[in-house]
């Protein structure tokens, strides 16, 4: 492998991301999911950063996961993300930051078929007058919020606490990146490095001071697949896909897994788990699993922020062992305490995949 | 008075076009930018589809250069062209200024940057070369290894790299790839017996003399196997070995597998000093960046500015025996032009 | 094991790795030929079979070069070597000898 | 009674030869299939008995057809077979009538020169003389040619000869023996005893001037019946076993027994019967266009019993049966080449499912084009021509969706594949109710009446088409063109119709004759027989073939076959027509007589 | 033309999606669906730019179109530009306008999802909701799941989230007006129309198949969609 060659790649990927004043789109998948990452997301670029991020409390899905499962249809997502920007125009932004994948890439694919077919633009207008009375600007920059922990990922490291490294052998941790599809796939300029080299999570990785694998099935699907996954009948296509994948990375024996997708962060974690369960596979060498963490979760145990608020035990995958490598101070027994400091039991042990007691 | 011809580009379009002008009485400059002639064919090993030596060629090209009506320019890159009264003024970075009465542009292609393929991992992945990398191992001679040295299992041949590709910005078909993975192909079963090869093509155009022979004989002799499928990406595993996938089309069924080693058959791309010269000297270009014909059948040496010719892959991609021809074409039209 | 409501999907992708390819070392050993065949569709197209039914020839001998060999003695028996196909091949292939190969090298490695 | 010593090696030969063929020809009959033991049982007391005898004394004693092809060769098998018979038989006509009774040891008339010293006159003494040396010089220049062609196989015409075993060697060292010795031995002694006529009788004096007889005589009648005992203890596994194998499989053969799709005990008899003569060779097209000489026949046959029966041996042969037409012991060499492939074949697994219950047409003439005419169009269309013309009510049974005849199968050893696609063609066939099953392919042919066992009429074009002239439904019209007619392989000598295409080109042009023509005519080299056959050598084969018809210089080539058309017409620019195009073109329609016709048709055409 | 193939250059999709194909067959190899599904993307491209309105048809009441993931990793490497997925998505939204959807056991399942996410996104404003992922219709979820689904009330709070509260914030309840926005542009592009279509070919199948269905996600039709496999979509 030839870093130089990778390098070549990204300089051609440069990405344009604003630098203030954004109006953030929630996911739905990662608010269910993952909460705590949009929290610590925020909190990132409030606290940390002190940027200007707008929270509407008035936007909606962007029901992409229904257009992808083709119950929602073309116009009708248009004018839903028409919506939106519509919001954030009256909220006087112009820079927009979305935290899922599948909406990023639709909101892309949105903007690239309004710039090539006007006229569907014109009925989108249309149709937004129509059913909500609003207006709307085209946003002037639009960036998925990963771009953004990309783009002050230096900023970040200056205010490390721990650094990806394995405090024992002083070796950089081992990080496979899972990009999601959605987010370079469709159109390669519009993510950082580019599809087949994508450098937005590579580059946090690096500054961070991990180090990422290139696997062979690295930019396989996690298996998602949208109705593959939302039909019980269709799931074992999902799962299949993300095995795939896990089967590629073990030689490599990773540390960790990070995704810039809710979806994917939620499947590569749950898949693990299913996995364990039909056929007592775990893919790493402990039985532990190999932790998948999100982007804003990897950025918050560097900023040394709580992992118990982070969300990690919402995952499937324990992260003790990770917490552990990179010398994280955690409180095992306020894993499962409520908000208020209640315990509320621990959950059910998984038959074969091993968790920290 | 004898007349003039300045001859831009010293490959084999060129040399041909100057011998056989030379051999007409007309004064012909041969500019060649770099120190040798010969282009893109001298740094070749073999040529298919006999196997020649590529030096067979150029040597015999320079031989006939051996006449005085030929003056050669090495190291010279024209810096302008200006049309005088009814003359074309040619300027050069060596600070000549030559007169002549036509002038044939031949300086040929540039080989597909195969770094553009970003999926094929060129320039990232150590055990992937492109046919011409694969030339100079040959012509050194050294028996071909992976990067760590080891002799290669398996090899995968990658038809149509730059060519007939939209992502990669050129849409033409290079002509020559689909024989070349096949002259390599052979030449790599000659050396190394055991390796296993697998082309990966869309379509062979085997559209030249001899060429379905050898494509065959690759079959029958040398058991190369092919493989109807574009490769679609290449990923390296933990032993440095290289995950492809690709449909195999004709069963219809996706395909991986391991190889060791990967060559990119690179296409024939126009020059990047062909759109410059041709903004220079007002000359059309093609929808393929290559400099258009007058008329596609008769016209196939003549560009839109009277005075200025074509020859050899300037126009398109050709085949050596194609470029000759064309070259001697070209000679006749300036002959006509200029008499 | 816990009932999920589905099993993990098969992979379909050839894995040319993960391939047995005796039958096709066996049947080009024993019917050379066969390695000109350049899947022109020629023999499926006229064959007496697959007129009868949905019995893609060229496909079946593309899978054994692929060393994809399940489900093929199954597919072969639909032959009934009438010898169209020979007829029509541009590369002169033996392709009844290649059936009859086939057919031995299914039940060799069996 | 007259006895000494040396005569024990004969002796205890010849019983050792009589036990081992008993044993042998027992466990050959009894082995038979009982569909075949119950054929002997019913002709053993018929007139085939005598037929049988008499064609064992022209074949096994005269060679009678290895004459017809190879005089010289004949005369070789003759003069040792039928001389050494005569010698045999006088030579016990002699002892009888010298001791006036039946009753003499089988040694006595072998040796009887010996024995039978004394001047003592008998009835025919001197004939008797005469003829037993005369017997003598017949059987001694047949094994002058037998050695000679030994050494120099081109003397009597043949390019090969088979290779030799073991027993062969000794059995043949013994025969070569047999016959000098017997004259030194009787020279010796009429050298002193002067009994011998004018070959032993001059050589016994020219020897007892010359050499000490009295010491020489005893010793070479030891050498002659050591070398009838060692030849007839070697003969049961040597290739002289072919000579009784032969006799029993003439009888067999009489009875009606045959080679069936498996190897059965009569298959054994037959492979047992090989002379190893090489014939097979000569005729051989893969021996003489391609060079091809270890897997014809007789090394087939030789590899059956040695049990070494490989790929290449068994599946290069295209079963064009031009060895078997000219193999003199009348061995089914084809259909025993089937059964080896049956044995070394590959599964019959094939069910054939899809072939879905057929739709049918109540017809009177059902028309099976089969798959290869479908790839000649040309032949189709002119029958469905000449049927239209002929106003006969067809059906064209495989005009889309086609099952193969089973033929190839068959060829290939799949008898019980086949079995299942005959099963479905013959339920279509039952169902039209037709009374004519026309084909167009002899392949398809040769196996609608050989192995369908249908009771309704089977005919190949050829034949039909010329039953359509002589009722006078169609009129032909005589052309000018010069034709040369190619018998394809399994019409001629698969089944015989040579006359029938013959009389038709008659009719419609001028029909001239190649050299090798009928039962000796060409494989075009397209046959399904064969397996192993490459392109390339296919076309030499095929080009052979057609130097050859094109000698006359036709203006066309015609033939029957669409496979041999599609083989030749890739191979010359002389247009290749198959019979039925021909005749489709010379038809005379003429409007009247097309109504007058229509009754004829009910009675004629429907047989 | 014929009827589908126009209907499908009425979907802007189409129109970039199908450009010529050259059946190279680089969108089959990456293809996760061709991995595991007897699917062939490039065989689909094909169909459709054969303009054959028979086996379009073919296409639209077949398993075929409901196989892909919707990756879009054919859009990456296609050498012509065109891009398979989104020519399925055509498809799919043809097949379900037409009703031609309820001849494929997976076309079938489009009422399920219907059901789930699109009635969610309508009355809930998420596709996705805490209280839409039941342990018990996803085992796969796991204990932790299970751990978090049953204390969601006390424990989202946690993480930052404002469960069903009001304003902003993760998981927040979304206001009934901006609701009634989202179901007016559902209902002015024609979106409440295909649910109805769905609905309605639905119920004729599900009498067709003799199975129970009614409006809730609890009936014999739902149950049969959401679980049945007739395990002939894949290698066996």
């Amino acid at each position: 492998m030839k870093l130089e060659g990778k390098k070549r790649i990204w300089d051609d990927y440069q990405k344009e991301i604003a630098d203030n004043n954004y109006y953030f789109q929630r996911s739905c998948i990662r608010q269910n999911f993952f909460p705590g990452s949009e929290h610590a997301f925020l909190k990132i670029l409030k606290n940390e950063l002190g940027k200007d991020i707008c929270d509407d409390e008035h936007h909606t899905t962007c029901t992409g996961i229904g257009y992808h499962a083709d119950v929602v249809l073309f116009e009708t997502i248009m004018t839903v993300v028409a919506r939106h920007f519509a919001l954030m125009t009256e909220k006087g932004y112009e820079n927009m930051i979305i935290s899922c994948v599948t909406s990023f890439g639709i909101y892309t694919e949105i903007l690239e078929t309004w710039k090539h077919f006007p006229d569907v633009l014109k009925k989108v207008r249309q149709h937004l007058k129509k059913a909500t009375g609003r207006e709307f600007e085209i946003p002037k920059n639009i960036a998925h919020a990963s771009d953004i922990i990309f783009k002050f990922r230096e900023e970040i490291a200056a205010r490390a606490k721990y650094r990806l490294i394995n405090r024992n052998t002083g070796e950089p941790l081992k990080i496979v990146e899972h990009i999601g599809c959605h987010y370079s796939k469709m159109f390669p300029v519009h993510g950082v490095g580019g599809a087949e080299f994508p450098y937005v999570l590579q580059g946090m990785v690096e500054s961070w001071g991990g180090q990422i694998i290139d696997y062979p099935e690295r930019r396989h699907c996690c298996g998602f697949g949208f109705r593959q996954y939302l039909v019980k009948a269709n799931r074992g296509y999902s799962v299949a896909n993300s095995k795939k994948k896990f089967e590629s990375m073990k030689p490599y024996k990773p540390d960790m897994i990070v995704c810039n997708c809710p979806g994917c962060t939620m499947f590569m974690d749950k898949w693990q788990y299913t996995i364990s369960e039909m056929e007592g596979k775990t893919y790493d060498e402990n039985g532990f699993g190999i932790p998948v963490l999100t982007y804003e979760e990897m950025a918050g145990l560097v900023l040394g922020y709580n992992p118990w608020e982070l969300g990690l035990q919402m995952h499937e995958v324990q992260s003790e062992p990770l917490l552990d490598k990179m010398g994280v101070a955690y409180h095992p027994d306020e894993k499962y305490k409520d908000a208020a400091g209640n315990y509320l039991g621990e959950p059910a042990f998984p038959t074969n995949l091993k968790v920290c007691v | 008075m004898t007349k003039k011809v300045a001859i831009i580009g010293g490959g084999i379009a060129g040399m041909e076009a100057a011998s056989v002008l030379s051999r007409m009485d007309i004064e012909v400059l041969l500019i060649e930018k770099r120190q040798q002639l010969g282009g893109h064919v001298g740094e070749w090993d073999h040529l298919f589809p006999n196997f020649r030596p590529a030096s067979e060629i150029t040597r015999s090209l320079l031989n006939a250069l051996q006449n005085n009506n030929i003056k050669i320019c090495a190291n010279t890159v024209v810096t302008g062209i200006a049309r005088k009264a009814g003359l074309f003024e040619v300027k050069t970075n060596q600070n000549q200024n030559f007169k002549v009465d036509g002038i044939l542009l031949a300086t040929g292609f540039d080989l597909f940057d195969a770094h553009k393929k970003e999926e094929y991992g060129y320039g990232i992945y150590e055990n992937v070369i492109t046919s011409a990398d694969l030339e100079k191992k040959l012509k050194g001679g050294n028996v071909l290894t992976t990067a760590s040295g080891c002799v290669p299992k398996r090899i995968a041949m990658i038809h149509c790299v730059g060519s007939r590709d939209e992502k990669a910005g050129y849409f033409h078909c290079s002509r020559v790839c689909c024989i070349t993975a096949v002259k390599q192909a052979i030449e790599i079963r000659q050396k190394l017996p055991n390796v296993e090869i697998f082309c990966f093509y869309m379509d062979l155009r085997m559209y030249g003399k001899g060429f379905e022979e050898i494509y065959r004989e690759a079959q029958e002799k040398w058991g190369i196997q092919f493989v109807r499928g574009r490769l679609s990406e290449a990923g390296e595993n933990i032993d440095g070995g290289l995950q492809i996938k690709s449909e195999d089309t004709l069963s219809g069924r996706p395909l991986k597998m391991i190889v060791d080693m990967i060559v990119l058959m690179v296409g024939m791309v126009p020059a990047e000093s062909t759109s410059q010269m041709a903004k220079m000297l007002g000359i059309h270009l093609s929808g393929d960046g290559f400099i258009a014909h007058d008329d596609v059948h008769f016209g196939s040496n003549i560009t839109n500015v009277p005075g200025i010719f074509t020859a050899g892959t300037i126009t398109s991609p050709m085949t050596i025996s194609d470029t000759i021809a064309d070259a001697r074409s070209a000679a006749l039209k300036i002959c006509e032009y200029i008499a | 094991m816990k009932d999920f409501g589905f099993t993990i999907t098969k992979d379909r992708q050839i894995d040319y790795d993960q391939h047995d390819h005796r039958l096709l070392q066996f049947v080009l050993e024993n019917e050379p030929s066969f390695q000109a065949c350049i899947s022109c569709g020629g023999c499926t197209a006229t064959c007496s079979a697959g007129n009868l039914i949905d019995f893609n020839i060229r496909k079946l001998n593309m899978l054994l070069r692929r060393g994809e060999t399940e489900g093929l003695e199954k597919e072969i028996n639909k032959c009934m070597l009438c010898g169209k196909c020979m007829l029509v091949c541009p590369r002169g292939i033996n392709t009844r000898n290649v059936i009859l190969k086939i057919k031995e090298a299914i039940q060799k490695f069996r | 009674m007259a006895y000494h010593h040396f005569v024990l090696p004969f002796s205890i030969g010849m019983a050792a030869l009589f036990a081992i063929l008993m044993v042998k020809f027992t466990i050959w009959i009894v082995k038979l299939e009982s569909v075949d033991k119950r054929l002997i049982r019913k002709n053993l007391f018929s007139v085939k008995t005598l037929d049988a005898m008499g064609e064992v004394f022209m074949e096994s004693l005269l060679h009678r057809k290895i004459f017809r092809k190879n005089p010289m060769l004949g005369y070789m098998h003759m003069s040792l077979a039928f001389g050494w018979f005569l010698l045999i038989l006088f030579g016990n006509f002699q002892a009888q009538f010298y001791t006036r009774t039946m009753l003499h040891p089988p040694y006595f008339p072998i040796f009887f020169n010996f024995f039978v010293t004394t001047s003592e006159e008998y009835l025919f003494k001197a004939s008797f003389e005469f003829l037993m040396d005369l017997f003598l010089l017949i059987v001694l220049t047949g094994l002058f040619i037998a050695i000679s062609k030994r050494f120099y196989s081109r003397i009597v015409g043949l390019k090969k000869t088979t290779k030799l075993k073991f027993f062969d060697k000794l059995a043949l060292t013994s025969l070569w023996f047999i016959f000098p010795l017997r004259l030194l031995a009787e020279s010796f002694t009429s050298g002193l005893y002067n009994n011998g006529d004018f070959l032993t009788g001059s050589l016994g004096s020219f020897f007892a001037r010359h050499l000490m007889v009295e010491k020489l005589a005893l010793p070479a009648w030891w050498g002659y019946s050591l070398a009838l005992g060692f030849f007839f203890v070697a003969l049961p596994y040597s290739r002289y076993m072919h000579i009784p194998a032969e006799v029993l499989l003439i009888f067999l053969r009489k009875y009606g027994v045959r080679t069936r799709r498996e190897f059965t005990s009569y298959s054994d008899i037959e492979v047992r019967s090989c002379s190893r003569c090489g014939i097979c060779i000569d005729a051989c097209q893969i021996n003489n266009a391609l060079g091809i000489n270890n897997i014809q026949s007789v090394y087939f046959l030789r590899s059956i019993r040695e049990r070494s029966v490989g790929d290449e041996k068994l599946f290069t042969c295209m079963l064009c049966g031009r060895c078997e037409n000219i193999c003199p012991v009348g061995i089914q060499l084809s259909d025993l080449r089937m059964t080896q492939r049956n044995k070394n074949g590959v599964q019959n697994t094939s069910t054939y499912d899809f072939l879905v219950p057929p739709k049918y047409k109540v017809a009177d003439v059902l028309y099976f084009a089969g798959c290869m005419t479908h790839l000649t169009p040309a032949i189709k269309k002119s029958m469905l021509k000449i049927f239209d013309i002929a106003g006969v009510n067809y059906y064209f049974m495989d005009s889309d969706k086609e099952a193969c005849c089973g033929r190839p199968l068959i060829q290939s050893g799949h008898y019980e594949n086949a079995a299942k696609l005959m099963e479905y063609n013959k339920k279509l066939i039952r169902q039209s109710k037709a009374k004519v099953l026309v084909t167009s392919c002899p392949i398809c042919y040769k196996t609608f009446k050989e192995d369908y066992k249908l009771n309704i009429h089977v005919m190949h074009h050829t034949e039909y088409i010329l039953k359509l002239v002589e009722v006078g439904i169609l009129l032909l019209e005589k052309g000018d063109s010069k034709v040369v007619y190619h018998d394809p392989c399994e019409l001629g000598r698969g089944l015989g119709i040579y006359e029938e295409p013959r009389i038709l080109l008659n009719k419609v042009a001028r029909l001239l004759h190649p050299d090798e023509e009928r039962e000796n005519a060409f494989c075009c080299g397209g046959s399904l027989g064969s397996f192993n056959l490459s392109t390339q050598q296919r076309n030499i084969i095929r080009d052979d073939a057609l130097a050859k018809l094109m000698k006359p210089n036709p203006d066309k080539l015609i033939t029957a076959c669409p496979l041999c058309k599609k083989t030749f017409s890739k191979g010359t620019k002389v247009q290749v027509l198959d019979i039925a195009e021909l005749v489709a073109a010379s038809v005379i329609v003429p409007e009247a007589k097309k109504a007058l016709d229509m009754q004829k048709h009910e009675t004629v055409l429907v047989e | 033309m014929g009827k589908y193939f126009d209907a499908l250059n009425e979907d802007v999709r189409f129109i970039e999606g199908l450009k010529s194909c050259m059946n190279c067959g680089i969108c089959t190899a990456i293809c996760p669906a061709a991995s595991f599904y007897n699917y062939d993307p490039r065989v689909v491209v094909n169909i459709v730019q054969s303009r054959d309105e028979e086996k379009i048809e073919e296409l639209l009441k077949s398993e075929t179109i409901w196989y892909c993931g919707q990756c879009l990793s054919c859009k990456t490497r296609c050498p012509r530009g065109n891009t398979p997925g989104y020519i399925i998505m055509a498809l799919r939204t043809l097949s379900q306008k037409t009703g031609l959807f309820i001849y494929s056991e997976k076309g079938r399942q489009q009422l399920a999802i219907k059901r789930i996410t699109g009635e969610s996104i309508l009355n809930i404003g998420y596709c996705v909701y805490p209280d839409l992922v039941k342990p018990e219709w996803h085992p796969e979820q796991g204990p932790a799941w299970e751990w978090v689904y049953k204390h969601r009330e006390k424990i989202m709070s946690k993480f930052g989230a404002n469960y069903k509260g009001k304003g902003p914030g993760a998981l927040r309840k979304i206001d009934d007006k901006d609701l009634d926005e989202l179901k007016e542009i559902f209902k002015v592009t024609g979106n409440l129309e295909l649910f109805e279509t769905i609905e309605e070919h639905s119920y004729v199948k599900a009498r067709e198949m003799n199975l129970a269905i009614d409006e809730t996600l609890d009936n014999e039709y739902i149950y049969h969609i959401s679980n049945y496999n007739g395990n002939n979509h894949s290698k066996e």
